[in-house]
């Protein structure tokens, strides 16, 4: 059984947010009005958070693209009273939009911050309707959701290998943030798996993990800027 | 509230009681029926599968043609009707109607019968074209029906899918179907 | 039983109950269904083509679902982009699907600007141009027509200048993103082109001030050699920053140099000054290619200082710091380590040349190339070809037209180099009555909202009696349009896409439609050649082509003939046919032109990844046949105009504040998802403009910590940003990246209902006499509370 | 009133004359108050129905607060709820006699405040139609999921306390037939006391008082475990199970007593909540408020000696930060007043028991704001930027909807039973007295 993960280089970011907006594109993140915005309701399943430090001339500013970390130990799926965010057999942690309740417990429940709320339904004008990625639902007001790995996209990788009868390989399934990366900064893939990049990268001397403390043991690891 | 209790001091009237029940009840199944039934779905023309299928040998993919490659079937369009139908077929009222519809350029746009809920993500391509499922195993007997049947043959809900997924020993992971 | 009146209380009760259920149902949550996702059948496919939003025209492949454009993705088989993209990239499926596009021609029905239109056909719309542009040249005054163009290059420049030309008017006026570059090549190399450069394989690349990561020609050139993919384990080259500004850019290079505004050139002379003295020059290659470098004597005898005098008199490093801010040690070091890692690139930014003096700035940037030797080098400064497509139709000229090309383009004073600000320039002879236009044609420009001085083409426009917008959106200029007449929309027409001159190698992309076209709208290139043949003559004669895309594909024959390059490929594939082309062969793979033509456009373009660094006028085209280091050409404007300027010595164009009620230096930027500066359309990029600060819809501005403190401002405050020439709302972000006294302005932003919020509105006038570029860092603002 | 229910009264004795004229009598001023309320009640509910309509945006929720004044109702009034039943077993079980006339209306609080408590996560859902996922798609692990069971069970179990002792009560009024008699015969259920009927009455309210007390102690514990199951910091403590189970009872006291000063005052029951109760309760109300404080030390003694970052960011938020205000106020409220007004005999009277017990509502009310929203606003991860929280006039509005309703019904209520229980003060005058005097000789040594 596969066990999805990430690894990120923040050496490699430069911060271009091509991964959020390939994220929205592809999961049918609407954008929200300019007063929602101003609320803080915007949404965002990739977010590319900058993290500054010092003062001019001598300031650093690293970015950390933020996405679901998918934790094996995950804090959000324990407090959900309806299972609508479960774990699955390969530690992509889902949201079944169709059973939430809305009581944003999980929201709360997460250190990282990647559960979003759809404050009102999504505002999509007739036109935009055009783009909506069909494989993915346009999730209605009152539900929690999330970052989800583009399972979708694995979906789809796994029934085209089953269709051509062979393996599912590394390059079939890949997130939507991953392909679009100009800098390769995001590798995604099977951390069981020798053969493919992750699997060495997580080992690296250079991993981070984010509030690793919290026994989250989240499956989204950073590599920190070398120097 | 002290239900038992009243019924000892006998003095609550059994038909009060019966009453507001039962009136609960129909008030119940009505809101379930008017929440959960479809309306039924009018087709342009009065298409006889049987005919089409039993009589003339069509096979299914012939009018749905995307079964084995698209997420959704897929339904004829009038250039397939008209495929045969340019000229009457046979002597029955419909043919000859449809022979009409088609040369006043009417698009002959079927319905969609069998209906997912929209968070159900479901293609024909996954068990149609690959696991090389049998069209009656989800839509029944279709392939006989002599007129557009007004609502689905086959209830397909949660638990009809996840029955045949148990017994064939694929996926119950909720994000499969649900995303 | 008969119903007592609780029994009836009770249904009555339920029927309620069931009529709000139902109608919470429909009414409350939206059913998913209604935003018909899932819907039938789901046939996908994915076609590449060439994404036409920015100048970096990178290779897109778009996801297709019976016919809907669902998702824009990289192409990998494209060399400059390789399969990345930047948001505003992938944002193109809101751009295409945009709720404000307009739904067919408009004509204007009420005073100009008022905002009344009369929907007309597209029959109508070119008929009334047509007759409009008929009437120019039966009264023969066919240089009454202008177009301002923004960037186009490509094909449709190519045919907006025959048009243009056969009509009778040489007023292509051309509104682009500029750098200056153009005119310092001009000048030092006698090469009137900008310059490429090769990042791939430089191992240092020394940014003064270009934008690299966001904004620049083509961020995704910098990307791609930044992450370099194609090396296993060597990493890219070490980028360096001087800035003086703490941009994206800025924070993800290997190294960030911070210096004072407008001394990035004294710095750079800095840096020029230990290579000289610690003798880590390419002495070879300067004695071989370059003039000018040891003292001489010019054309009149005259003895005349040369650049090493120059620089080791005036550039000690102790002096350099002193102006740039920037420690002796930093600048010691920074020259060693471009001594180091051979070869190193110095790109030129807008920040250098966008200042009074930016010329001579620019040159003093570019110098450090010409002592390295990085010119015509891999890992250098190249100077790329066109890509060979075929030429349009000989032009044939007729009297009304030869007459009207005769008169000249408009606008009187020119600037000595290049041909920065132009569109300013042109607007306002035109405001000033100078030159009577009498039709205005806009294709993709959008001066109200982007110039630097939009009361001027207010101006222009009262004096224009018609005006021709070819904008898909009412924009803000083409609200002041007579006719508009909707350009197809990105992934809806075919076009050329060449990248820009900053790729090394030429790419000819090929957009072409990925969607059905809009059919209220209309191709801008089929319009010119409708109203060419509406309007007969020699205009018809010279563009006789059916459509644009036969146009474009009776042009890719010249790709075809050549006998080099490629349609595009993998990366094996290209690095096969760019070493068997070093050895002089060519791979002839399709023997009939359909044949490479369906390829082509399959692939998603062509190109030649072989560049020759052997030929000598890639180095110099100067009369002395050598890179000028002390250019002749200038030195002969300089001395014509009486300027008391000289290279290498007034290169400083930092100008101190004047008051102390405006006191805070402006230094405007450009925002990478928004680089057009003229529109935020897509919601999801006006959503989150720019990655920090994060501020989503609002247009900010950032200033240091200490600065705000001062103040009496606190982050998030709404403030005015006041200049001598205006103000504009934005939200204060504190940022501790920014240097004290500085306001750092991101530009083309809007406020959330519309209205730009244009910091270079507020720039001062001055500009550069040379290049005729509007000067960026010599603004004084302050904050005040809104 | 009319002159056939003013004879029937008449006739009977001067407990039940007093206790039962609200139920027949009702003053103008109460319609006047009642009718506010109700108007107030109706807006609110008009309120929910936009935030239904529209969705959950017409809040002030927003990432990071996620919860608001939803959230801080909830708790709040399941608080208020531990005012009743819990005190009123207490008492019965440790058979403290002057508690006879405080038990009803102080288990009728309760009944009705868990009603308006837990229908406050109903309105904070963003899917309130799928509400009953909860049951079908139980997921047991869920410390919501564990709310919902104790809550419910609560509810039921003090309704039936509240209902129980009230038996007697109800017999009496139908066999004075002054109200609604097929009402009053249903609801009396048949009870007539007769010897044998009282005596199983009795046995069940002390099983059902010491049953009651566990359950009440459990919810306010999970409601406390919501929060301290999560990793948010200032929320995942171990002390918040006890903390918020005194907090409740608290909160409760004060409620309690401030209910007895309006009802004395209302209904003229000066002969039945006398100063002696003023001053019990009030001692109670001066023990909770030093204990308030001792929880309240340790846990912010706790947070703050540890000194992880995530901790002090919303610790310092809350003490000198944007929250310090409220949380200030909080300290004054639910110590400070209390204090140093129960400390001194001269003020545990009406008044001022009134005026501590307002102090201490405020109080415990901003204290669950206080855990609630600096927390939400105050992300772990530091890089992420800190919230805001303003609540819309919808959330407001429900609020006092929600105030208003408990209010208008605890009216009501008064109007359908004694608000002292008639039977039980009859008791106290006929066995207690007797009763008191042997248990206490019991007590002492044998006088030689």
């Amino acid at each position: 059984m596969a066990r999805w993960g990430m690894v990120i280089d923040l050496d490699r970011c430069t911060g271009c947010a091509a991964c959020e907006v390939a994220c929205k594109s592809e999961n049918n993140v609407a954008a929200v009005s300019v007063e929602q915005a101003d609320m803080g309701r915007a949404s965002s399943w990739m977010k590319v958070m900058a993290h500054v430090e010092g003062e001019f001339p001598d300031t650093t500013m690293h970015f950390y693209p933020r996405p679901c970390m998918h934790c094996d130990n995950p804090p959000c799926i324990r407090v959900c009273p309806v299972q609508a965010t479960y774990i699955d057999d390969e530690g992509i942690v889902g949201q079944i939009y169709a059973r939430c309740i809305g009581c944003r417990y999980c929201a709360n429940a997460c250190p990282y911050m990647v559960k979003y709320f759809n404050w009102y339904g999504p505002e999509w004008s007739e036109a935009e309707r055009q783009h909506l990625n069909p494989d993915v639902s346009v999730r209605p007001a009152g539900v929690i959701e999330k970052c989800t790995f583009c399972h979708h996209r694995l979906q789809k990788a796994r029934e085209d290998a089953r269709a051509e009868g062979r393996e599912l390989r590394e390059e079939d399934y890949q997130p939507a943030c991953v392909d679009v990366c100009p800098t390769n900064a995001i590798i995604f893939g099977d951390l069981d798996n020798p053969s493919h990049a992750v699997h060495t990268l997580k080992d690296d001397p250079r991993v981070l993990r984010l509030m690793e403390d919290l026994g989250t043991q989240p499956k989204v690891y950073y590599l920190r800027p070398r120097d | 509230m002290g239900g038992t209790a009243a019924d000892r001091g006998g003095f609550v009237r059994v038909r009060w009681v019966s009453g507001s029940f039962g009136v609960i009840l129909v008030a119940g199944i009505v809101i379930t029926v008017l929440v959960t039934a479809r309306p039924s779905v009018p087709q342009p023309v009065a298409f006889n599968h049987r005919k089409h299928t039993e009589e003339l040998g069509l096979n299914c993919e012939f009018c749905h043609v995307h079964v084995t490659k698209g997420a959704h079937a897929g339904l004829p369009d009038a250039q397939t009707c008209t495929m045969c139908h340019q000229a009457a077929q046979g002597t029955s009222a419909e043919a000859t109607r449809v022979t009409t519809l088609l040369a006043e350029g009417d698009p002959l746009t079927f319905k969609k019968l069998f209906r997912l809920e929209p968070h159900v993500f479901y293609t024909h391509r996954r068990h149609v074209g690959i696991a090389e499922l049998e069209c009656e195993n989800c839509h029944g007997a279709i392939a006989q029906t002599v007129r557009p049947p007004a609502r689905p043959l086959v209830t397909i809900d949660m638990d009809f899918c996840m029955d045949c997924h148990r017994e064939q020993g694929q996926t119950l992971d909720c994000n499969a179907c649900h995303r | 039983m008969s119903p007592s009146r609780r029994e009836f209380l009770w249904t009555m009760g339920a029927a309620a109950a069931t009529v709000a259920l139902k109608g919470a149902q429909d009414v409350f949550w939206e059913s998913d269904e209604s935003l018909d996702v899932g819907w039938a059948p789901g046939i996908e496919e994915r076609r590449n083509s060439t994404c036409l939003i920015c100048p970096s025209r990178c290779g897109i492949r778009g996801r297709l679902v019976d016919g809907r454009l669902i998702r824009i993705n990289g192409n990998p088989l494209h060399p400059l982009s390789r399969g990345g993209l930047c948001p505003r990239g992938v944002a193109g499926v809101q751009l295409l699907y945009h709720p404000e596009r307009l739904a067919g021609p408009l004509v204007r029905s009420g005073p100009r600007g008022s905002g009344q239109w009369e929907t007309v056909t597209r029959e109508q719309a070119l008929e009334r141009i047509a007759e409009q542009l008929g009437s120019l040249r039966a009264a023969g005054r066919p240089e009454g027509l202008a177009l301002l163009a923004g960037y186009s290059a490509g094909t449709m420049q190519d045919l907006w200048r025959q048009f243009l030309h056969n009509f009778g008017s040489s007023n292509y006026v051309a509104d682009e993103y500029e750098d200056g570059t153009e005119a310092v090549m001009a000048v030092m190399h006698g090469i009137d082109r900008r310059p490429s450069y090769d990042l791939d394989r430089a191992r240092l690349v020394l940014s003064f001030g270009a934008p690299l990561f966001e904004s620049w020609w083509s961020p995704l050139q910098a990307f791609v050699a930044f992450a370099n993919p194609d090396a296993e384990e060597e990493s890219g080259p070490r980028f360096v920053q001087i800035d003086t500004r703490f941009s994206r850019t800025a924070s993800r290079a290997h190294e960030w140099v911070g210096v004072r505004p407008g001394t990035h050139a004294v710095l750079a002379l800095g840096i020029a000054y230990v290579l000289i003295r610690d003798e880590l020059i390419d002495a070879d290659f300067v004695a071989r290619h370059v003039a000018g470098f040891e003292d001489f004597v010019d054309a009149q005898g005259q003895p005349r200082e040369g650049y090493r005098s120059l620089v080791m008199r005036n550039y000690r490093t102790e002096e350099v710091s002193a102006i740039t801010g920037v420690p002796v040690a930093r600048i010691t070091a920074l020259a060693r380590a471009v001594a180091a890692n051979r070869p190193a690139v110095a790109v030129c930014g807008t920040d250098v040349a966008f200042a009074p003096n930016g010329l001579l700035a620019g040159l003093a940037v570019h110098s450090i190339n010409v002592l390295m030797g990085s010119v015509n080098r891999p890992g250098g400064v190249l100077f790329a070809d066109d890509a060979p497509v075929g030429p349009l139709t000989s032009p044939v000229l007729d009297e009304t037209a030869r007459a009207g090309v005769g008169r000249g383009p408009i606008g009187t004073q020119r600037p000595v180099f290049g041909s920065g600000g132009e569109a300013l320039r042109f607007a306002a002879a035109v405001a000033g009555a100078e030159a009577p236009i009498e039709a205005l044609l806009l294709y993709y420009a959008n001066p109200i909202a982007s110039s630097t001085d939009p009361s001027v083409w207010h101006e222009a426009l009262e004096k224009i009696p018609f005006v021709v917008s070819f904008s898909p959106f009412l924009d803000d200029t083409a609200r002041y349009a007579d006719v508009v007449l909707p350009d197809l929309l990105p992934y809806e027409r075919w076009q050329d896409a060449p990248t820009p001159t900053s790729y090394p190698y030429p790419v000819w992309g090929l957009a072409r439609p990925l969607v059905e076209p809009h059919e209220g709208a209309m191709h801008t290139g089929d319009v010119v050649l409708d109203l060419a043949r509406r309007l007969g003559g020699s205009v018809a004669a010279s563009l006789p082509y059916e459509s644009f895309e036969g146009l474009l594909k009776e042009r890719t024959r010249g790709l075809f003939a050549v006998r080099r390059g490629m349609t595009l490929g993998g990366q094996f594939e290209r690095e096969h046919h760019r070493q068997m082309e070093e050895r002089g062969w060519w791979l002839p793979e399709h023997t009939d032109f359909e044949a490479f033509w369906d390829e082509l456009v399959e692939r998603g373009g062509w190109t030649d990844l072989f560049y020759d660094h052997t030929d000598p006028y890639r180095i110099a085209q100067t009369d002395s046949g050598r890179i000028e280091l002390m250019p002749a050409k200038l030195l002969s404007a300089l001395a014509e105009e009486g300027s008391e300027l000289r290279p290498y010595l007034d290169v400083a164009t930092q100008t101190a504040a004047d008051s102390t009620e405006f006191s805070l230096r402006l230094i405007p930027y450009r925002v990478s998802t928004l680089a057009s500066g003229t529109l935020s359309l897509e919601r999801w990029l006006a959503e989150q403009p720019g990655i920090f600060p994060d501020v989503l819809w609002h247009p900010w501005v950032e200033v240091a910590p200490e600065t705000a403190h001062a103040l009496g401002l606190s982050d998030d405050t709404l403030v005015w940003v006041v200049a001598p020439r205006g103000r504009y709302r934005a939200r204060l972000k504190v940022f501790p990246g920014t240097a004290p006294e500085t306001v750092c302005a991101p530009y083309g932003l809007r406020q959330p209902d519309g209205e730009p919020a244009n910091p270079l509105r507020l720039l001062d006038s001055t500009n550069d006499p040379l290049t005729g570029l509007p000067s960026w860092s010599s603004t004084f603002v302050r904050l005040e509370q809104a | 009133m009319r002159q056939a229910v003013r004879e029937k009264l008449a006739r009977m004795s001067n407990d039940e004359q007093i206790l039962l004229r609200p139920l027949v009598e009702t003053s103008r001023s109460f319609y006047i108050v009642a009718g506010l309320l109700a108007a107030v009640t109706l807006w609110g509910m008009f309120a929910y129905y936009l935030q239904v309509t529209y969705g959950l945006g017409r809040t002030g929720l927003n990432r990071p607060s996620y919860w608001g004044i939803y959230i801080i109702c909830f708790v709040f009034f399941i608080g208020i709820s531990h005012a009743g039943t819990l005190i009123s077993a207490i008492l019965r079980v440790s058979k403290a006699e002057w508690r006879r006339s405080i038990t009803r209306s102080a288990e009728l609080i309760t009944v009705l405040v868990i009603g308006f408590g837990a229908i406050q996560p109903i309105i904070d859902l963003g899917r309130p139609d799928r509400v009953l996922n909860v049951i079908f798609n139980a997921q047991l692990r869920s410390p919501l999921l564990w709310d919902v069971t104790s809550i419910g069970l609560y509810f039921i179990s003090c309704t039936i306390y509240l209902y129980v002792p009230m038996l007697p009560d109800l017999a009496i009024i139908r066999d004075s037939g002054i109200k609604a008699p097929r009402l009053y015969r249903f609801l009396a259920a048949g009870y007539r006391d007769t010897p044998a009927q009282r005596a199983r009455l009795e046995r069940v309210i002390g099983v059902l008082s010491i049953i009651v007390i566990p359950i009440a102690v459990s919810v306010h514990t999970v409601i406390g475990w919501i929060f301290a199951m999560t990793l948010r910091p200032m929320w995942h403590s171990t002390i918040f199970g006890p903390y918020f189970v005194m907090g409740a009872i608290y909160s409760g006291i004060a409620a309690i007593l401030v209910a007895m000063v309006v009802l004395r005052r209302a209904f003229g029951l000066q002969q039945y909540f006398k100063d002696i109760h003023f001053d019990y309760l009030g001692r109670l109300l001066l023990l909770f408020s030093l204990l308030w404080f001792y929880f309240t030390f340790a846990e912010y003694l706790t947070a703050f000696y540890g000194g992880e970052p995530g901790e002090m960011r919303a610790f310092w938020a809350k003490l000198t930060g944007p929250f310090a205000i409220p949380f200030w106020t909080m300290v004054l409220g639910c110590f400070i007043i209390p204090l140093s007004l129960m400390s001194r005999r001269s003020m545990r009277t009406p008044r001022g028991t009134l005026i501590a017990g307002i102090a201490v509502m405020i109080g415990m009310w901003l204290e669950r704001f206080n855990i609630v929203v600096p927390t939400s606003v105050n992300p772990r991860w530091e890089i992420e930027s800190i919230g805001q929280y303003l609540p819309s006039w919808v959330e407001l509005s429900i609020m006092a909807a929600t105030f208003s309703g408990f209010t208008l019904l605890y009216m009501l209520a008064t109007k359908f039973v004694p608000i002292v229980s008639i039977w039980e003060i009859k008791e106290g005058r006929e066995h207690s007295v007797r009763e008191v005097a042997d248990r206490v000789a019991e007590y002492l040594p044998e006088s030689a």
